[in-house]
């Protein structure tokens, strides 16, 4: 075995337990964050400043009992998490985080950061995210709980209209980059415009990104969007049957989606792993930097805003976001042709 | 231009039947004859066009468009105007024309509806009449044949809520049927013979044939099958019955279909085929011995009628079986010429007639009639004038066309058909002026109280131009024993000719001698057969009661008309009906037609209630069928 | 040979998870299943050198109507069918027909395989053509796409845009405005 | 390399699967469902054959199917659902008030 294909694997590794540590991260950062927002400490027993908090949230969890309602569809019951934090992971495989690399050296020829890399990696991401719909549908279904299937028509809604918006966004990127490759896209932002101004997209698409970050919200059903699960309306919907570790991986792929979701908009408007001051070695530690702010402002957001109405997040979709979205792309494509041309 | 003119009643028609409801009596009537006289000022300019070209040329022809494309066989729907046709849509449109204003009086009592409905009746007939003769092939000509027939049904029955009205439409409507069948055979007949239906092809076709000898050559039987047809349209021997009970129609009916215009269509047929007609001279033979025998017949009956318009009915066949005999003879300017005078005073006699019995508010009967001439005087003298001419007093228009028909007849050397026809001559003005002079001389009769009023002005302006019409109209026909050209003749002959053999026809002028003694005959005829009346009806009055007693068995004879139409009804109508009845309806119709067509419908049916058993509504059922149809093909092509 | 062992490993998903599909009675459990049909026929349209295909399918079938059919499995709470209720009434409507319309389909299989036999000249290994990865670019397919079928692009908005009209009119409910 | 004529197997199956479904399943929401399956084995015959000769005409049809196939579950979902507001039932058989 080569040691390319041994360094290939030891990414892949590394993605993954990112990837969970991740969520366990955003668990602590959520808490931490909501505390400061609300003029408190949040978790501080457990570790230094409650750092360990995760980890025995996570040893709660496992230990409690496994509980599956009476009339439950068993089967859908089990596999509705797995399928949900399944598309989670699944979602990240064509996203890239860092320029490419010898590994200081240890490589003859260069490896790309990022789990893999092919030319239509946008839609992958797309499609894998629109298959995240299932776990939280099936668990909602297969619960047999009205609230659970409430939560579960709730969130198939909401994601299947949002998700236009979400795709209508980032085909705008796609005319702008010329490419469905995000390795590609991320290498077009690279440079500056007179000399000090990012090559970002994020400027050249301000509405496109603002509706992107609007239908990530939605699609990640976080706050303000959060109905799939609104406590006041359906207890905790679609979940609200689901204990242990089962109940875990809901959170568990709702983290993961942020990740993945933040880690997209990092791509494609803010450049990735470009960025002053840092030699493209260390261009990683750009894009960790960019998706933590972006994570904060996810979170900023859900604490700070109040829910809507679902009626009014399905007005809102149909009838603001959407027709922004095809308007914004109507106008990019419009320029790209006039300039191109 | 020629389609135009029977467009134009055609287009009155048009109105009058969809709207004519709406319009008031003033704006439909009005309409209705401002139509003909547009159609009238059309066929002037048409003929004066014609006039305008040289003599061996004279025909326009308009194309409408083409009517019949089959194979090798084409029919245009073509409108032609030559000489004869030209005459005919001057009278036809002329005294159309004349018959409409007349009418627009006339007809003033009835009812908005109705008075609508009878001038898109009149109109209608105009228009099929002017395609009648305008028409430049057997087909378009039978449009209008079988048009006019229509139309004629339709007027005669014009009051249908009289049931001896509606009677004698169906039955004027039966009897031309029958004429029609035999019509449509012949024309049929000289279309599988000569693979043409064309006027002029056909006379050109014929002319090149000899003369057929015997009664079995195509011509011969084609000719006698049309012949048979005009016998039913034109009122003959034996197809007349129909004419006399027309009369149950409107009075200006009758006088424009009956007298002046659609009877005569039997007449112009042959004259439209005269090269056809002079290549069968058995048929020409039929034709004179037909026609000299309804005259006679019809003048006997007319002597002893007692209804106004019967009287003139069986005058008309009278005069109409002199046209044939003229016809017969080949005499065929002289037919139309009669045809052309006829159609004045007929139209006049009637018209006259008309006024009478407006004025005595439907009295018919002569028997109660009588010294009208001080109340109606316009109506009299026009009325005279009318009798003068039909009984050929000398220099009225009658005197020249019947003369020369006499002339004719008698040199062709049928003596005894000349003999038949001057005993006619006789008791036309017998019969005439015993009409006039029990109408109009004498004491009155008349019960009716009130005031007798004249004809209103539209009624009397016609009658006088009809009178002066009737006055006149010979002179375009001097003969030349009396020095005059007869240009009428010159003018019509290019018709009776085949296409393109019109060298010059002055009709050679030999023995003015004998054509001078025979109008010093006829004059005295007519002049005795007047005074014969005026003695027995002016003078006498009992001789004539006198003479009916006693000839009772003659005069119960001529009374009814030789008893025709019951010999008729025994031979014919009694055999059909109860042959129709008996076998027809309750064996043949019944059984077998009605089985059949209920056999059809419940087969019909009791299949569908099977198949409707396949027709599951199931979404399912209807995709396996498919499906299995989708294997079956498949399976085939594979198999293959 | 990995290609094709993941070949057959694809197609046996694929038919095995449509077999599945009809042989479920309850339609949650079809439309589950269906998706795992279109997952691996997505994969045989990778190995067909037709990544946007696959993406698509995946987006489209996968993501967006199949969705769809869950949606409406949910909110009717769709019933399972019920296996006794045959309607006895009519010949048509017999379990024989079902049985009948399975035999027919196998029918149908064997006709398909037969004519494929007879046809001839498919032994050849189907990337025999042209080169993978021209026919495989989403450059490629739009130009065409764009050009050669411009006009069925465009008459498919007016479709998609009727079809939109149609479900909303369809499945308001009367009275609604 | 596989032979096209596998491809074409496949899509042959797969067509009878969902001719059977069809047939044999009393719920239209299944029934819809193999309607896609009969869809899909003739997309994937015509990608099949769109590389065989190279061409990317097979994939631009596939695209116009699913566009019609999308098009046809709006449709026909939205009749389902007007139906089951009416009878309470999805099955095709309770639909039969159309004929005769």
């Amino acid at each position: 075995m080569d040691l390319r294909l041994l360094v290939q694997l030891g990414i892949i590794g590394f993605t993954f337990f990112m990837l969970i540590n991740a969520s366990a991260l955003l668990v602590y950062a959520e808490r931490k964050v909501m505390g400061f927002m609300q003029q408190r400490y949040g978790p501080y027993r457990v570790g230094p400043h409650g750092l360990l908090q995760p980890l025995a949230d996570i040893l709660k969890l496992l230990m409690k009992e496994e509980l599956t309602p009476k009339g439950a569809d068993r089967w859908l019951f089990t596999l509705a998490p797995i399928l949900a934090v399944t598309a989670a992971f699944a979602a990240f495989a064509t996203v890239p985080f860092g320029a490419e690399t010898t590994l200081f050296g240890l490589l003859d020829e260069p490896v790309k950061l990022g789990v893999s890399d092919i030319n239509v990696g946008v839609l992958v991401v797309f499609a894998i995210t629109s298959m995240g719909v299932y776990g939280i549908v099936l668990a909602g279904w297969s619960s047999n709980s009205k609230y659970s299937l409430l939560g579960g028509l709730r969130s198939a809604a909401q994601m299947i209209s949002y998700e236009l918006s979400y795709a209508t966004a980032l085909s705008a990127v796609i005319l702008l980059a010329g490419s469905l490759s995000l390795r590609e896209t991320v290498d077009a932002q690279a440079g500056y415009w007179f000399g000090f101004i990012p090559r970002w997209y994020v400027f050249l698409q301000p509405v496109g990104f603002i509706i992107y970050m609007i239908a990530a919200v939605a699609e990640t059903n976080r706050a303000p969007f959060d109905f799939p699960e609104a406590e006041q309306e359906l207890v905790a919907g679609y979940n609200t049957e689901y204990s242990s570790v089962r109940f875990a991986l809901f959170p568990q792929a709702e983290y993961i989606n942020m990740t993945t979701a933040a880690a997209v908009a990092t791509d494609l408007y803010l450049g990735g792993w470009h960025g002053p001051f840092l030699p493209p070695e260390y261009g990683w530690i750009w894009f960790l930097l960019k998706v933590g702010a972006i994570l904060f402002a996810y979170i900023w957001v859900r604490w700070t805003v109040p829910r809507y109405r679902y009626d009014q997040l399905m007005q809102f979709g149909w009838k603001w976001l959407f027709p922004a979205s095809v308007i914004n792309l109507i106008v990019t494509a419009a320029l790209v042709l006039y300039l191109n041309a | 231009m020629l389609a135009l003119i029977p467009l134009f009643p055609l287009l009155g028609f048009l109105v009058n039947a969809s709207f004519g409801r709406r319009l008031s009596k003033n704006l439909s009537g009005s309409l209705a004859s401002a139509v003909m006289v547009a159609s009238f000022v059309v066929s002037v300019m048409a003929v004066v066009d014609l006039a305008g070209l040289p003599a061996g040329e004279r025909a326009i022809e308009q194309t409408v468009y083409t009517w019949i494309a089959s194979g090798d066989f084409v029919l245009d729907l073509t409108f032609r105007v030559d000489p004869l046709a030209a005459v005919m849509i001057l009278i036809v449109s002329g005294i159309g024309a004349l018959i409409h204003i007349y009418s627009t009086a006339y007809m003033h009592e009835e009812s908005d509806r109705e008075y609508a409905r009878y001038f898109s009746y009149l109109n209608l007939f105009a228009a099929f009449m002017l395609v009648l003769v305008l028409g430049a092939n057997f087909l378009v000509l039978f449009v209008g044949w079988e048009g006019v027939g229509l139309c004629s049904y339709l007027l005669i029955g014009f009051w249908f809520r009289k049931k001896s009205a509606s009677d004698a439409g169906k039955k004027a409507f039966v009897v031309n049927r029958i004429g029609d069948y035999a019509f449509v055979l012949g024309v049929l007949l000289l279309f599988v013979r000569f693979g043409s239906l064309d006027f002029q092809r056909l006379a050109g076709l014929v002319s090149a044939m000899p003369a057929e000898e015997g009664v079995f050559g195509v011509i011969s039987i084609a000719t006698l099958l049309l012949f048979i047809g005009a016998t039913g349209k034109s009122a003959q021997i034996p197809l007349y019955v129909w004419l006399p009970d027309a009369m149950e129609g409107p009075t200006p009916v009758s006088a424009l279909i009956h007298a002046a215009t659609m009877v005569t269509a039997g007449v112009y047929m042959i004259g439209r085929n005269a090269v056809l007609f002079s290549h069968a001279p058995e048929t020409m033979m039929v034709v004179a011995v037909i026609g000299a025998l309804t005259a006679l017949m019809a003048a006997t009956i007319g002597l002893v009628q007692n209804d106004i318009k019967r009287v003139l009915a069986y005058s008309t066949v009278s005069q109409l079986g002199l046209m044939f005999l003229a016809m017969g003879v080949g005499a065929f300017g002289a037919g139309i010429f009669h045809l052309y005078t006829h159609a004045f005073f007929k139209a006049l006699l009637f018209l006259g007639s008309g006024a009478v019995i407006h004025a005595l508010h439907g009295e018919q009967d002569i028997r109660h009639m009588g010294g009208l001439k001080r109340y109606l005087p316009t109506t009299y003298w026009t009325f005279l004038i009318g009798s003068l001419a039909i009984a050929g007093v000398p220099f009225l228009s009658g005197f020249f066309s019947k003369d020369e028909i006499l002339y004719e007849t008698f040199h062709e050397g049928h003596t005894l058909l000349w003999l038949m026809a001057a005993v006619t001559s006789l008791l036309t003005a017998t019969y005439m002026f015993r009409l006039v002079f029990l109408t109009f001389h004498g004491e009155r009769r008349h019960d009716g109280a009130g005031h007798l009023h004249d004809a209103p002005p539209a009624m009397a302006i016609v009658l006088v131009i009809l009178a002066v019409g009737s006055a006149l109209a010979g002179y375009v026909g001097i003969p030349h024993a009396l020095g005059g050209h007869h240009q009428l003749a010159a003018w019509l002959a290019p018709s009776f000719q085949p296409p393109g053999s019109a060298e010059g026809i002055e009709a050679a002028a030999e023995a003015p001698a004998v054509e001078l003694t025979l109008m010093a005959v006829s004059s005295a005829i007519a002049i005795g057969g007047i005074l014969l009346a005026s003695f027995i009806w002016l003078r006498r009055r009992e001789l004539a009661d006198a003479l009916s007693r006693r000839f009772a068995a003659i005069y119960t004879l001529l009374l009814n008309k030789y008893f025709v139409d019951e010999i008729y009804d025994a031979a014919v109508v009694h055999p059909i009906q109860h042959g129709s009845e008996r076998a027809l309806w309750r064996g043949f119709d019944v059984a077998v037609v009605d089985g059949a067509v209920n056999g059809a419908g419940t087969i019909v049916a009791e299949g569908s209630g099977l198949l409707r058993r396949l027709q599951t509504g199931s979404v399912r059922a209807y995709a396996g069928s498919m499906f299995i149809g989708v294997i079956v093909i498949l399976g085939y092509y594979l198999w293959r | 040979m990995p290609e094709t062992l993941v070949f057959y490993l694809l197609s046996g998903i694929a038919i095995v998870a449509s077999a599945l599909v009809i042989g479920q009675r309850n339609p949650m459990y079809s439309v589950l299943l269906i998706i795992a049909s279109f997952g691996a026929l997505a994969g045989l349209y990778i190995q067909l050198d037709a990544p946007f295909v696959a993406v698509a399918q995946i987006i489209i079938y996968a993501g967006a109507i199949m969705v769809l059919f869950l949606f409406v499995v949910m909110l009717l709470n769709a019933p399972q069918e019920d296996a006794a209720d045959w309607d006895r009434t009519h010949p048509l409507r017999r379990p024989a027909i079902a049985r009948f319309g399975s035999l027919l389909a196998l029918l149908l299989v064997v006709q398909l395989a037969w004519a494929l036999i007879r046809a001839g000249g498919l032994d050849a290994p189907v990337a025999a053509g042209a080169g993978g990865a021209e026919i495989g670019s989403v450059r490629a397919l739009g130009r065409v796409l764009f050009t050669e079928y411009v006009f069925a692009f465009e008459a498919t908005s007016v479709l998609i845009l009727v079809a939109m009209v149609g479900a909303v009119v369809l499945a308001r409910r009367e009275g609604e405005s | 390399m596989i032979p096209l004529g596998h491809y074409l197997f496949v899509s042959a199956v797969l067509f009878a699967i969902g001719t059977a479904g069809v047939f044999m399943r009393r719920n239209l929401i299944t029934i819809l469902l193999s309607i896609e399956i009969m869809l899909n084995a003739v997309n994937l015959t015509f990608v099949a054959f769109g590389r065989q000769l190279g061409t990317v005409d097979g994939q631009i049809i596939v695209f116009f199917v699913m566009t019609v196939a999308a098009a046809e579950a709006a449709v026909g979902l939205a009749i389902v659902i007007a139906l089951f507001r009416h009878r309470e039932s999805l099955n095709p058989d309770a639909f039969t008030s159309l004929k005769w």
